[in-house]
């Protein structure tokens, strides 16, 4: 039978490729990806519990998740736009203005 | 009665406001008119109390307002006229009067005549607070009052620059100053050290009202109290081994002199000790008090050498005064309460008059103050030399003046007690002290005119000012005389102060006052011999001698100014450097800014992190996360 | 059984899937493994029962989600293989094996779960959809508002960020052009 | 008037917004008026003061937030009331007294802030009111070093802010912590300090609170090794920023242990008395040491203030009337002193441009009202009778020599020490010969600053002859506390400690 750490460890498995594409990408692009990896992990777990405790506050978080997440992808593609018009790369490597 | 009471405190203050309006003002001789008027009102004042006690006996005690109050402390301003401190009052005042009078003749010619008076006012109020005050506090004010105005006399030329020991061992007067007021505030701490013991055992500061209550003390607390107020005594009595501020004074004006490092304000350490007779009569403090008699010997006898080879003739009367002062003290030590008081009186008034004179061959020779530089003085100054030789008679110890009397029984005092060595000792310095009053008095206004040489025309003080000194004149040859009548009118205020000596004492009285005679009449012999002969036989320096080793010991005072510069004034500057820049500013401001420059250096080095790089961000935000989440799940294990 | 099967078929598919998100070098492939995984997350939404959230997530992510992104892609050169100086491959992997292993580790021991309470539990014999259409118009209404509100902001955000001088290539250097103009107009001059 | 208290806080303050308005040439005659109408109504204060009781008095109470107890509470009693009017005395005067100074409008403005603020702390029952106007006197303090100080400004007014404003945090953590026991003893949030005192704490709290808050006011004070900010702070301030700075900014370090630590910890203060008096005479002894090596006369100052605040702490921790109410005078006295000090070397300063003592020598001469007012100051200072400065000197030492009297002897030195290094500063700038050049053209005090520095000699001479009308109600509200505190304390030992003055427990 699938039980709740069941879910919960394959939402930490999904978090954690989520977390390396993190690490790992240097692209802007493929940066919101990996988020949105980590985002749908989280929103696994939510549901898992929600369900195993038979309360949805879970899925309410849930679904604020992805309201959320909606509304970063909507602004980050604008300045992922903005960006790319400015400096032709999404590159993170070339981005760094911000050296202390 | 009361009334007068305020007049005999009050009217030095008034002089004291009046002159200080004009203090920054011209010479005004008006001004030293009044305050001389309005100390006069005191003496008046004070001479008509002392013979409405004398007549009627009745102790005037007076309250006069409020002064501190907190928790369970109250102290006001209160007086006191007994016999004591009428003796004292009528001293004070009466000298001061001549001091006063004299001074304006004597300072006629500086610019700040009038502050002068206004300070030496200001002395005598405070004086007069010491005296009159009827509880230990009110005697602190007075104390604490006296000290100030020493400052401010001893400094009064303050202009004059630092010198050189070897030049000038008192250095400066706004030095010595400093030293007199330093000196005397660490005795100041003792005695309020002493106050305080008083008041938490018997929960009061009046006289009155602490004697009472002495049966009742531990013996412990006694001692203490007893020690605590005589290290007071010691400081502005001058006793060894805070003696050193007393001869250095000598750089204020004459007339301080006289007044203040001789008459009275140094007696009030010998006043405090009368004052306090009840506390040092009591058999548990007999130590303290034998201390007292002992320490009073020594200073008697090693101001007294000291004397023998000095060459300035105001810092030998300074040292007469300080081995006078340990008379006193012995007397006062041994239990002869009234004696020791009535030396202090006779001493004010002969020793007053030595000063006064000093002063003014120091007019006459343009400030110079060296021996070696005078004799023979006689012929132009005569009304002065018959004063000093008078006052020089009576600090001797010859009969029939004053000094004979109060010190042959300060002398016998020490006979009766059985303390022989002290005796012999007291006896040995009544005649080094006639031989070095002598030997001042020989070389200044006998022997070969040396002075004539150096380019000096000396003259004689004005007229008035020689009549002024008159009373102190008269005064230091009678004053033994009514020994008797004083101690019938001393004896009045209670037992403690009765002193007695016993029958076979008595009985020797005669052989040893011869004694002490004996020895005077030989110093001054000796004194005479080597002094004060002219042609062939007259003195000459003796350069080689006065390199001999004795002969350096006792000019360096016995090196303990030296000592107190080398191992107390210096150490402590260098202390206070070493606080200030190692201490303070390296290790304990460095401990703070190293904990600034620490905050300020881990931003300075993680200032690297901040490469800009979102991507080099999101690893330590990993790092961390990852961190947290071990700490998370570590503590959830434990837990 | 069924469920088993199913759970387990989804979690390797979108466990591969999302590992082709996170390491390919081609945009287009790692976008279409994420839409891809996206539609099987929403499986195990509803074989938990949440049926109203899978669906949400079917039409919200897949549906809108990667359209935005697909669209946005279209501003970049979508078809070449990125270049990355990829950061230390042993950090990254440490890390995220550490995560994975300390969240598992967690998970897998239930120490928090006698803890959770249920708060609002679901009613009998009601609808999913209607529970959280309950829950949601009633104890969150107001984050409901908020979060309505903020994608409105979002909205226009994203308008305005994309929309600035649409007019412009992004492709093409404009400078460029500028200076081919002005070039002209010189040669023009000098004739 | 039934909220003087309010009208005190929050006049300077209006007056203050007021002032930006002002033309800048009336600038300091708008702000010498507004201190003085301040002065007058904190006299007022005085005068309908009812000295015979020893509570708080003119107690005002408005709700600010309900829910968690914090309200706008103010009031006044023995201790504060005077402390009162030395702020704004002293306000007055150094204005009064301020000569050519750059941006004098805003200095005027930041000084009317700076007066809200202190007064604020010293009528606040509240503590989050309290700790308000605690923080907010840092501000002004800040910007009158910062903007008019000397060379080394920048790092004198950081050091001072970081350093009390750390202080003052971890005061805050205690603070929230009594909130939070006071919660869950009683159930209800309060943040009145008449609240807190109901609060009987077992004895590791105590210690643990009174750590809290000793740090703070310990810096505030600053007693030794919290003290290497006052150097600085004095050394750059301008001249009134000292006066205030060592007048009133010192005092409500003291005057929080008087109002938070002994009522509320009375056990743990009976325990710190050792602790607290070895750091006193400490600081007594060693910074009294220290001004001596000085060159600097503004630094002589400096520390020597540093060495009577020991003075004034040791008598805090008498534990009896006579000490307590010797350091609350103390605490008025040295603030006077110190005040008129620092006015006259700034006016020294501001003739010759230098405060280096070698520089000067022979100024009696030259300025003789000048000498005498600084001489009178300096008696004060080493504790003359019959000044303000003996009072409460000897109270304190009279009060700490029933607690232990080696160390009243120790403490005792400073009447030494501090003839020492005062003389000394009279000795190389009034004394000898009058050498430099420049010092001979040096012309004695004009009448401002001739006027503004008499009342303060006048005052000292008045409290040091009389000074029951103050001493009063200080000791009045000093025996209170100790009852209270004596009627509080949990621990055997801290009972015997405490002693509670006779004729307070024949008027129970």
């Amino acid at each position: 039978m699938i039980g709740l750490s069941h879910y919960l460890v394959i939402s930490a498995i999904l978090f954690s490729i989520g977390l390396v594409g993190v690490l790992r990408r240097r692209n802007l692009l493929m940066l919101f990806f990996a988020t949105e990896v980590m985002l749908n992990a989280v929103n696994i777990a939510f549901a898992a519990i929600s369900h195993y405790y038979n309360d949805l506050t879970g899925q309410m978080f849930a679904f604020f998740i992805i309201a959320v997440a909606a509304s970063e992808v909507a602004v980050g593609l604008g300045i992922l736009i903005v960006l790319y018009k400015k400096h032709g790369s999404l590159d993170l490597d070339d981005l760094a203005s911000m050296r202390g | 009665m009361e009334n007068l009471v305020y007049v005999a405190l009050f009217a030095p203050f008034v002089g004291s406001l009046f002159a200080a309006l004009f203090g920054m003002s011209e010479r005004r001789i008006f001004v030293g008119i009044v305050a001389s008027i309005l100390i006069g009102i005191a003496f008046l004042a004070s001479a008509t109390l002392a013979y409405n006690l004398l007549m009627t006996g009745d102790v005037v005690q007076i309250r006069m307002m409020d002064w501190i109050s907190a928790g369970d402390f109250n102290v006001s301003f209160g007086f006191v006229v007994d016999q004591i401190s009428v003796t004292m009052m009528t001293v004070v005042s009466l000298v001061s009067t001549v001091v006063h009078i004299y001074a304006i003749g004597y300072m006629d010619h500086d610019k700040s005549f009038n502050r002068f008076f206004s300070y030496l006012s200001a002395f005598v109020f405070s004086m007069m607070v010491l005296v009159m005050s009827d509880n230990f506090l009110g005697l602190f004010i007075g104390w604490e009052g006296v000290g100030v105005c020493s400052w401010l006399l001893v400094g009064f030329w303050y202009h004059k620059p630092d010198q050189a020991r070897e030049d000038n061992p008192s250095i400066s007067p706004s030095w010595a100053a400093n030293e007199a007021f330093i000196m005397n505030r660490i005795a100041d701490l003792g005695m309020l050290v002493g106050i305080f013991i008083l008041y938490w055992n018997t929960g009061s500061l009046q006289y009155d009202e602490v004697f009472a209550q002495l049966p009742y003390l531990s013996d412990a607390v006694l001692k203490g109290a007893a020690i605590a107020l005589f290290i007071g005594a010691m400081g502005k009595s001058a006793q060894f081994p805070l003696h050193t501020w007393l001869t250095d004074a000598m750089e204020g004006p004459t007339p301080v002199s006289a007044l203040i490092h001789a008459a009275t304000m140094v007696t009030a350490g010998v006043f405090l000790v009368i004052r306090a007779n009840p506390l040092y009569s009591m058999e548990a403090v007999e130590g303290v008090s034998f201390f007292i008699a002992s320490l009073g010997t020594f200073v008697a006898f090693y101001a007294a050498s000291m004397a023998l080879v000095e060459r300035d003739l105001k810092r030998i009367i300074a040292y007469s005064t300080l081995s006078q002062l340990g008379y006193m003290f012995a007397a006062a030590g041994l239990g002869a309460y009234w004696i020791a008081l009535f030396h202090l009186a006779a001493h004010a008034f002969f020793k007053a008059l030595l000063f006064l004179g000093g002063g003014n061959v120091m007019h006459a020779m343009h400030d110079e103050l060296d021996l070696f530089k005078m004799g023979n003085l006689r012929k132009e100054m005569r009304g002065t030399w018959i004063y000093m030789t008078l006052a020089s008679v009576a600090l001797a110890g010859l009969p029939p003046l004053a000094g004979f009397w109060s010190k042959d029984a300060i002398i016998e005092t020490a006979f009766n007690e059985h303390t022989y060595f002290l005796w012999g000792m007291l006896v040995l310095t009544a005649g080094m002290t006639a031989f070095y009053s002598f030997r001042q008095i020989f070389l200044s206004f006998h022997g070969e005119d040396r002075y004539t040489a150096l380019g000096f025309h000396p003259h004689e003080m004005y007229k008035f000012v020689l009549v002024a000194m008159s009373p102190l004149a008269v005064l230091a040859v009678i004053t033994g005389w009514f020994m008797g009548s004083y101690k019938a009118f001393i004896y009045k205020i209670g037992e403690s102060v009765q002193y007695e000596m016993s029958a076979h004492t008595h009985h020797l009285a005669n052989y040893l006052g011869l004694i002490v005679i004996f020895f005077a009449v030989t110093g001054i012999v000796i004194a005479y011999l080597k002094y004060a002969r002219t042609g062939e036989k007259a003195w000459k320096r003796d350069e080689e001698k006065e390199q001999g080793f004795f002969y350096k010991l006792l000019k360096n005072q016995y090196y303990v100014p030296k000592f107190y510069e080398e191992f107390i004034t210096k150490p402590y500057m260098m202390l206070s450097e070493i606080f200030w820049t190692k201490v303070d500013l390296k290790i304990v401001d460095g401990t703070v800014d190293s904990i600034a420059k620490f905050f300020y250096g881990a931003g300075d080095k993680t200032r690297s992190m901040q490469t800009g790089n979102l991507s080099n961000y999101l690893n330590w935000m990993a790092v961390g996360a990852v961190l947290l989440l071990t700490i998370a799940a570590v503590s959830a294990m434990i837990g | 059984m069924y469920e088993i099967v199913a759970f387990y078929l989804f979690s390797a598919l979108t466990i591969g899937l999302f590992l082709v998100t996170v390491m390919s070098k081609n945009i287009l492939y790692s976008m279409t493994s994420l839409a891809s995984g996206m539609v099987l997350i929403s499986g195990f939404f509803f074989i938990l029962g949440a049926d109203f959230l899978g669906v949400v997530q079917l039409i919200v992510y897949v549906g809108a989600i990667m359209a935005l992104y697909s669209f946005a892609m279209m501003f970049f050169d979508a078809t070449r293989d990125i270049k990355e100086k990829n950061t230390n491959n042993t950090l990254v992997f440490l890390l995220g094996g550490l995560t994975a292993l300390v969240l598992v580790l967690m998970f897998a021991a239930p120490i928090y779960s006698e803890n959770i309470q249920a708060l609002y539990p679901m009613h009998e014999g009601v609808g999913n959809a209607q529970d959280v259409g309950i829950v949601l118009f009633t104890k969150y209404l107001v984050p409901f508002e908020v979060a309505a509100l903020m994608l409105l902001v979002a909205m226009i955000a994203g308008i305005i960020l994309a929309g600035k001088k649409m007019d412009e290539s992004l492709t093409e250097d404009m400078s460029a052009d500028d200076e081919i103009v002005r070039e002209t107009e010189i040669e023009k001059d000098d004739k | 008037m039934e909220n003087i208290l309010s009208i005190l806080v929050f006049f300077p303050a209006v007056a203050g917004l007021l002032g930006f308005v002002i033309d800048k040439d009336s600038a300091k005659a708008y702000g010498v008026t507004v201190a003085a109408i301040e002065f007058l109504l904190s006299l007022w204060l005085w005068f309908s003061f009812d000295t015979a009781s020893a509570g708080m008095q003119f107690v005002e109470m408005i709700p600010l937030i309900p829910d968690m107890g914090i309200s706008y509470y103010v009031g006044a009693d023995g201790i504060s009331l005077f402390i009162i009017i030395m702020t704004t005395l002293m306000t007055l005067i150094g204005m009064a007294s301020m000569g050519e100074t750059k941006n004098i409008k805003n200095m005027i403005v930041t000084l009317l802030f700076l007066e809200m603020t202190m007064i604020g702390v010293f009528v606040a029952l509240d503590a989050i009111i309290f700790y308000l106007f605690w923080e907010l006197s840092l501000v002004p303090m800040l910007y009158i070093i910062g903007a008019w100080g000397g060379p080394l400004r920048v790092y004198a007014s950081i050091k001072f802010f970081l350093y009390t404003f750390t202080g003052s945090l971890i005061m805050l953590v205690g603070m929230l912590f009594v909130a939070y026991i006071y919660h869950s003893l009683t159930g209800v949030w309060s943040f009145a300090i008449t609240d807190w005192y109901a609060l009987v704490l077992p004895v590791d709290y105590q210690l643990w609170l009174f750590a809290a808050f000793f740090i703070g006011f310990a810096i505030k004070v600053p007693m030794f090794p919290f003290h290497t900010w006052i150097p600085y702070a004095h050394g750059q301030a301008p001249t009134i920023g000292s006066v205030i700075l060592a007048a009133v900014l010192l005092k409500m370090g003291t005057y929080g242990f008087v109002r938070f630590s002994l009522p509320m910890f009375p056990d743990a203060s009976v325990m710190a008395i050792t602790p607290v008096a070895v750091l006193s005479l400490i600081m007594i002894v060693y910074t009294a040491m220290i001004a001596y090596a000085q060159k600097d006369i503004k630094q002589v100052i400096a520390y020597s203030s540093v060495s009577h605040m020991g003075i004034i702490m040791l008598g805090l921790f008498a534990m009896n009337a006579e000490g307590l109410s010797g350091s609350v005078f103390q605490m008025l006295s040295h603030g006077i002193v110190s005040g008129a000090l620092f006015m006259l070397v700034g006016m020294i300063y501001e003739r010759r441009h230098t405060k280096l003592m070698s520089e000067f020598g022979g100024l009696a001469s030259v300025m003789p009202k000048f000498a005498v007012i600084f001489g009178v100051m300096l008696m004060a200072s080493v504790g003359l009778p019959l000044t303000i400065g003996f009072v409460g000197e000897f109270l304190v030492l009279l009060g700490f020599y029933q607690v232990s009297p080696i160390i009243t002897i120790i403490a005792g030195t400073s009447i030494i020490l501090g003839a020492v290094y005062m003389l000394r500063v009279m000795k190389f700038t009034f004394f000898g010969p009058l050498n430099n050049e420049e010092n001979k053209k040096l012309k004695d005090l004009n009448r401002r600053e001739t006027w503004s520095l008499i009342p303060l000699v006048a005052i000292v001479i008045w409290l040091g002859v009389y000074p029951k009308p103050v001493l009063e109600p200080i000791d009045n509200s000093v025996k209170a506390l100790l009852n209270f505190m004596d009627e509080k304390a949990l621990t055997k030992e801290a009972k015997d400690m405490i002693r509670v003055a006779k004729s307070s427990k024949e008027v129970k």
